[in-house]
């Protein structure tokens, strides 16, 4: 895995790019310390940082373009975090600057979207606080150029997908959903920290310049220990197989921080963390192995979860599991999978974030309802909205010539290389989510009215819906632009190398036509259930395969009767042990004492005769004494 | 300019005066302890800022009087690294709680005068300046027991419910290790026979290791129940429970300091062998500590409790780090203690005025606050992600150097104690989630916001977190010189990686 | 024949010691006092004859003066007692108790 | 030899006499056992080569100190015998096991001593001719300072008995004024009638009769009526006898 040196001192945009991350900071601090005063212009002010940020990473990606592929690595030196650890810095390469561009891009128009979304929100100001935060925080992530900045990055976006889903802090349900999903990430950051502590143990350097030199001479052992470390941290922040319970109550959140967090940015962290450490990953095999296994079991999972959720940001949810497991496998296969993840991973933030913003717009109409059931029939209201969902919709299933086409087909290819079971199992997964997407679709835009009395859909206001056109132009042309010519491998080369041989894009091939037909079969399938036919109100018994989806494969019954049920009990035995054995062994000696001290009191009882009784036994034992002694 | 003997007599002078001052002046009092303790904060900053960290003496500012010439008691006062950064500690700290306990002294339940405890507010304040400047052990002793006299008195009179009990228990717990720990400093000075009590001499000076593990033991309990680790802890909950919110901080952010303090500089170097030989219990007590308090305090139903048992969770990090014997884990262990006084001391704050305004120590009586009082809740949920080290802000650099220099070492404690991490994000969140989120619990409707004496009190606390968060080098630059002198006493293999990467990367700069 | 003597004396002296825990009478507990003393005084004399000088002999003539002396004081605070208490018994008297 | 004989015979009634002293239910029988053991101690001084001293024994101590026993038995009441009945629980159980271990050891101590025959005063008392003389030049030369302190010590015991004994007068001494103005305030200002008075027989222990010929409680003796209520020396007729049963009753309550 050959990469280009990293140039120190970067001078022009790049030079300046700790600027993405300190304005949208600025903002932020802004509008939290401002408070009211801040609330007439303060989401505009939000918007203007979100945009400013773009503008610079658009400049560093400009003045990137014109430096060859040898000078495109670029340290921005900052300041001396932990003397003699972490000198924090910015690391500008190809695959931190698409990051950026994706981060900032979409960020900007979902906080475009959110304008309209907020509107009538009196707590308008702080959320734009927040997602300001959010950028930034994941900006840092991005382009730090060691590991404890990305650690800083990874727990700042933590807490703020924490504030963001908790943002309206007075449902219960969102407090808990948020609590669960910052307690959840933190386990994921424990295994994180402790990548981070052997590789520090291991290196003596948390930098990914000089550790990626040395990566491949540390002993195997330490290596996949590493490997699997940092794995944990990412399936933790990517809500991958183990750790993936959060991410459907996350839905809790208001739709733009759906959108935004829980599809195009935050979730694809993990993602970000595999690739970034690929040069750790490809020296221990085994690990990169694990990887693609995770990858492909959550796919797995989120495919089946997706066609169980009658809530249509929970089915979105579900797909997002899925698609992030695609970019895992993805980033599991090696220097090959790398540029397919990151396309898949660009592609997928655009129409992913399509469809979140046009279910949020589908909920804004319906005056907030969720339940697809009480959907149907909205493609003739809401033309604009159901023509973007649609985009998003055949971008995802892999619509031939449409961007999820060429990134999933790429991903499903490399894999059939790399292992065929895996290969299949990801064709399978696709079939499946032509289903649940066309499910999705179907309920919601075709088939009767469900709606309840008092709805009247309309379409949103434009501020909401250019958002929703400009993402949706993006999943069309993004796909072919990226893959074709394998232009994203060669430009991400210089970051994360590249295969020996290229992997031209050949459709015809006996998988990508298989994917094709599966697709087909599964979108039918959705059509006779849910287009055509009567969809029920009301949710009907649906057989042991259903209840099983509908209960996320009993993730959250499983983490509540390991962890969080002998958890509680731990607790209560420990507050009783404190209270009983510590505390009880330290008041039972006072008492003791106190006791003794009582007992000892009664033999002062007034009687002369007792004293002198006292008196003569002690002279005798001085005489006995006396004796002994006399006697020695 | 004998910078430290001042440091310390203003306070005893202020606290003198504020307790001749007539019956009925309590506005003066409060006003009066203000002004001296913001004095003593000037002071300590001009005697900061002339502090040179790379200087080779040992301690800076040193002034040694003759004290007790028979017995080789010397005045001595001194400064290193270390040293100054607890005391800086503790001179921002003071301010801070006077201004939060303005109310506090003069609340129904108090039968004592407020004069009486604003005194004895600065009395603490100059033995706390003392125990931290002491270079002779004997007068590091003396300001060690006379240090409990103050904050019994302070909890004991103005305390909750069952003051009497916290305070007494508080006091004997202490004094049972402070005696301990005087039949190890008499058995030090004659054991050494140097003929002094000065710290710098006595260095090196027991070499026979059956007595420097029996002296080790009698300093380390003593310290072991001040900073508390596991199973000496029950009084801190007790006392800090019941203690008002101001002496709280004061007890558990810079009192039980000095235990890990008194470890870190007497421990480590006057028995460096029975140190490295007793590591391995400290370092299985530390992690108990850790993982027990963490658990523990995801149990309790009163909020001052509770945020008592986080810190023992957090004293265990500062021990395994001091007995870790690393560069990075001492200094990283130096630092959480500066940290923690100020992050724990907000926390205690925050309590105290919510427990101020509704008048319980319950959590299942709050909820909702996040509603009525939003900056209250606000400066709640910034404490709270600094009690749970979040990056971006002070406790998360400490913990990460405590973990990591330990993790240079000894490697399964570390793993254990990385766990107290997650722990510790429960017991915060679910802490703000109990008092702030949620449907408006009905009592706690009219709760108004802070006033601004309050965010007087808070916002310099949360800017310091926050700051020394992102920037935490100036302070690192003045532990890290004196924590390696430390360590060079201890004689401890320097650590090494198994690869070591080359640190500079090596691309010619444009 | 001294050991015969001092046998006595302690005999005597046990006597005296017995009586004074057994009787409640303050009178019969005081003489029994002045019982040990003689008996200490009859050691006394004895060894005086054992070692050959007189400081036994002296030593006995200050125990009798002290004695006498307690006796005097003695008995004035039994009549004080008894005048207030109308009683001469010593277990009456046990107000400076726990 | 007489020597050993007066021991024995002496030994014996001396210790005889002190379980006499602790035993006896009176207190007077007591006070003359103790008597008994000073005398045979004084007779054993004097066998031990200490005339002075068994002279001192019996004049000073048997006669003075003893007398005061008696005197104080007399002012508390002679016959105020006190029941033998243990009130402490375990008391005499205990005292006879700490006396007797006291006695056995100090006996084994003394047992076991080797003792050389007594070398007798003989040689001391020669110098200064005589146990006396030689006793005063001792206490005049060696001890003269002890004696000072010692007369010092009996001037205090003394003046203490003086003070502890004394009574301060709460109220003025009742003068004649005073004495009569309060008989003509009292009920009878006429005096109270003498014992015996319009009595058939005029001994002490008759109650007085008034001249309605009602009985006057004030005339019964306490001591008297007590003791012969104890002993039964009633008189016949049952009136007075009446009268001597409830002034005791009256006076035990």
């Amino acid at each position: 895995m050959e990469t280009a040196e990293i140039i120190q001192g970067a001078g022009g945009a790049i030079g300046a790019s700790w600027l993405m991350i300190a304005l949208p900071l600025l903002g932020a601090a802004i509008l939290l310390l401002g408070g009211r005063r801040t609330n007439g212009w303060g989401h505009l002010l939000g918007v203007a940082m979100s945009l400013g940020a773009f503008v610079v990473a658009v400049l560093s990606f400009v003045q990137m373009l014109g430096l060859d592929d040898s000078r495109r690595r670029q340290a921005v030196e900052l300041f001396d975090f932990i003397p003699g650890m972490v000198k924090m810095g910015l690391l500008i390469d190809p695959l931190s600057i698409s990051f950026a561009l994706l981060i900032t891009g979409v960020g900007s128009l979902i906080h475009i979207y959110s304008i309209g979304y907020m509107s009538h929100d009196p707590d308008r100001r702080r959320f734009f606080a927040y997602l300001n935060l959010f950028v930034a925080a994941m900006l840092l992530l991005v382009l730090a150029d060691n590991y404890v900045g990305l650690y800083i990055g990874w727990e700042g976006v933590g807490l703020a997908s924490y504030l963001l889903i908790g943002f309206w802090q007075h449902k219960p349900s969102a407090a808990t959903a948020a609590k669960k999903a910052f307690i959840v990430n933190r386990v994921g950051d424990f295994g994180l920290a402790i990548g981070i502590f052997t590789i520090w143990t291991t290196f003596g350097s948390v930098a990914y310049g000089p550790v990626f030199e040395v990566a491949g001479e540390a002993d195997q052992g330490v290596l996949t220990a590493i490997g699997l470390l940092l794995l944990l941290g990412a399936c933790g922040k990517s809500a991958q197989l183990p750790l993936q319970s959060w991410l459907l109550d996350a839905m809790e959140g208001p739709t733009p921080v759906s959108a935004l967090i829980h599809a195009a940015t935050m979730v694809t962290a993990g993602v970000y963390l595999v690739v970034r450490s690929g040069a750790i990953f490809e020296a221990a095999s085994t690990a990169q192995f694990v990887v693609t296994i995770v990858g492909v079991a959550t796919l797995l999972a989120g495919a089946i979860i997706g066609c169980a959720k009658d809530d249509i940001k929970k089915a979105l949810a579900g797909s997002t599991m899925s698609q992030i497991g695609y970019m895992m496998l993805a980033a599991g296969l090696g220097p090959v999978g790398y540029a397919f993840a990151i396309a898949h991973l660009i592609t997928h933030g655009f129409f992913k974030a399509n469809m979140f913003l046009g279910a949020g717009s589908v909920m804004h109409a319906m005056n907030d309802e969720v339940d697809m059931r009480k959907y149907g029939g909205l493609f003739s209201v809401m033309k604009v909205t159901a023509i973007t969902f649609g985009i998003g919709y055949l971008a995802i299933i892999g619509f031939p010539l449409l961007s999820g086409y060429f990134t999933k087909d790429g991903i499903i290819e490399s894999a059939m290389h790399v292992n065929p079971v895996l290969g299949w199992l990801a064709v399978a997964g696709a079939g499946i989510t032509g289903f649940y997407m066309s499910r999705v679709m179907f309920m919601t835009f075709f088939g009767k009215r469900r709606w309840a009395p008092d709805a009247h859909p309309h379409e949103s206001p434009a501020v909401m819906t250019i958002p929703l056109v400009i993402l949706s132009i993006g999943s069309v042309f993004l796909g072919a632009y990226l893959i074709l010519g394998n232009r994203l491998m060669l430009f991400l080369a210089p970051a994360v190398g590249r295969p020996a041989d290229l992997p031209g894009f050949h459709p015809f091939s006996a998988p990508g036509l298989t994917t094709l037909a599966l697709v087909a079969v599964g979108a039918a399938i959705a059509w006779a259930k849910y287009g055509r036919a009567e969809v029920p109100q009301v949710a009907p018994r649906g057989s042991f395969l259903t209840t099983f989806a509908r209960r996320d494969l009993y993730g959250d019954a499983l983490n509540e009767s390991l962890f969080m049920r002998p958890g509680q009990w731990l607790t209560r035995i420990a507050v009783f042990f404190d209270n009983r054995a510590v505390d009880g062994l330290v008041n039972g000696l006072a008492a003791g004492i106190g006791g003794t001290s009582g007992r000892m009191r009664r033999l002062q009882n007034g009687f002369v005769r007792s004293y002198a009784l006292s008196i003569l036994f002690g002279a005798a034992m001085v005489v006995g004494a006396l004796l002994y002694v006399g006697t020695l | 300019m004998p910078w430290l003997s001042i440091l310390i007599a203003v306070p005893v002078l202020g606290s003198v005066g504020v307790a001749l001052l007539p019956k009925g002046a309590d506005k003066l009092a409060k006003q009066l302890t203000l002004a001296v303790s913001l004095i003593v904060l000037g002071l300590t900053i001009a005697m900061a800022v002339q502090f040179s960290p790379g200087s080779t003496d040992r301690f800076q500012f040193a002034e040694t009087y003759r004290w007790i010439p028979s017995f080789g008691v010397h005045f001595g006062v001194g400064v290193d690294g270390i040293a100054l950064v607890l005391i800086a500690l503790s001179a921002v700290l003071v301010p801070i709680v006077v201004l939060a306990s303005w109310h506090d002294a003069d609340a129904p339940t108090a039968k004592r005068s407020v004069k009486a405890y604003f005194s004895l507010l600065l009395l603490l304040e100059a033995m706390m300046v003392g125990v931290f400047a002491a270079t002779d052990v004997f007068l590091f002793y003396v300001f060690f027991e006379a240090m409990l006299i103050p904050m019994y008195f302070m909890i004991g009179s103005y305390g909750g419910a069952q003051r009497s009990y916290a305070a007494v228990k508080f006091l004997l717990y202490s004094l049972f290790g402070g005696l301990l720990m005087l039949v190890a400093v008499i058995a030090l000075y004659v054991i050494a026979d140097k003929g002094t009590f000065m710290f710098p001499e006595l260095i090196g000076a027991i070499t026979d290791p059956a007595t420097q593990k029996w002296l080790f033991l009698g300093f380390f309990i003593a310290f072991a129940i001040k900073a508390p680790l596991w199973p000496f802890h029950t009084w801190l909950p007790d006392a800090a429970a019941q203690a008002p919110a101001g002496a709280a901080v004061l007890l558990v952010g810079v009192l039980d300091k000095v235990g890990t303090y008194g470890m870190l500089r007497f421990c480590l170097e006057l028995f460096p062998d029975a140190s490295k030989f007793f590591t391995p219990l400290v370092l299985v007590l530390s992690v108990v500590g850790i993982v027990y308090g963490a658990i523990v305090a995801i149990g309790q139903t009163d909020m001052k409790r509770l945020i008592a048992y986080t810190s023992i969770s957090h004293f265990g990090f500062i021990a395994m780090g001091v007995f870790a014997m690393t560069a990075n884990a001492a200094s990283g262990a130096t630092l959480y203690m500066v940290n923690h006084g100020f992050s724990t001391g907000a926390l205690f704050l925050i309590a105290g005025f919510l427990i101020y305004r509704r008048g319980s120590h319950h959590i299942q009586d709050y909820g909702g606050v996040q509603k009525v009082a939003p900056v209250l809740a606000g400066t709640f949920l910034v404490a709270g992600l600094s009690g749970l080290a979040l990056p971006g802000l002070s406790t998360f650099v400490s913990e990460f150097m405590v973990l990591i220099g330990t993790y240079e070492r000894y490697v399964v404690p570390a793993i254990i104690a990385t766990s107290g991490v997650v722990l510790a994000a429960i017991y915060i969140l679910w802490m703000y989630q109990r008092v702030a989120n949620g449907p408006t619990a009905e009592k706690v409707q009219g709760m108004r916001d802070l006033d601004s004496r309050e965010k007087w009190v808070i916002v310099p606390l949360l800017a310091l977190i926050v700051a020394l968060g992102f920037f935490p080098k100036p302070i690192l630059d003045v532990i890290n010189p004196a924590v390696d002198k430390t360590l060079a006493n201890v004689s401890v293999t320097e650590f090494k990686p198994a690869v070591p990467a080359v640190a500079e990367p090596k691309g010619a700069g444009e | 024949m001294t050991t015969h003597y001092l046998v006595l004396s302690v005999l005597l002296f046990t006597i005296g010691a017995v009586g004074v825990l057994i009787r409640r009478n303050a009178i019969v507990a005081f003489m029994c006092v002045e019982l040990m003393l003689n008996a200490c005084n009859l050691a006394f004399v004895t060894f005086a004859r054992q070692h050959g000088n007189l400081d036994g002999q002296i030593i006995a003539f200050f125990v009798m003066v002290v004695a006498a002396a307690e006796v005097v004081v003695g008995l004035a605070i039994i009549v004080t007692i008894f005048r207030t208490r109308r009683s001469a018994s010593i277990d009456d008297a046990n107000l400076l108790k726990y | 030899m007489g020597e050993t004989i007066t021991f024995w015979v002496l030994a014996v009634v001396s210790v005889s006499a002190a379980l006499g002293l602790v035993f006896s239910r009176k207190a007077v029988y007591s006070a003359l056992m103790l008597g008994a053991v000073m005398l045979s101690l004084a007779v054993l001084y004097a066998v031990q080569d200490a005339p002075f001293l068994a002279a001192v024994q019996i004049i000073v101590y048997t006669g003075a100190v003893m007398m005061l026993f008696l005197f104080v038995l007399m002012l508390v009441g002679v016959d105020s015998s006190d029941s033998l009945v243990e009130t402490i629980r375990g008391q005499r159980l205990w005292a006879m096991i700490a006396g007797l271990g006291f006695a056995v050891l100090v006996a084994l101590a003394v047992g076991n001593l080797v003792v050389a025959p007594p070398t007798g005063l003989a040689g001391a008392t020669q110098g200064a001719g005589g146990n006396v003389p030689a006793i005063a030049e001792l206490i005049f030369t060696r001890h003269v300072f002890a004696f000072e302190v010692a007369s010092a010590l009996l001037i205090t015991a003394a003046l203490a008995a003086m003070v502890l004994a004394h009574r301060e007068r709460s109220r003025p001494k009742p003068t004649q004024k005073v004495l009569a103005r309060a008989r003509f305030l009292s009920d009878h200002p006429s005096p109270l009638p003498g014992p015996g008075t319009y009595a058939r027989n005029n001994a002490v222990d008759m109650p007085a009769l008034l001249p309605d010929g009602s009985i006057s409680e004030l005339s019964v003796n306490r001591v008297i009526a007590r003791h012969e209520a104890e002993e039964g020396g009633l008189p016949e007729d049952p009136k007075l006898a009446e009268a001597i049963r409830q002034a005791v009753e009256e006076e035990s309550k």
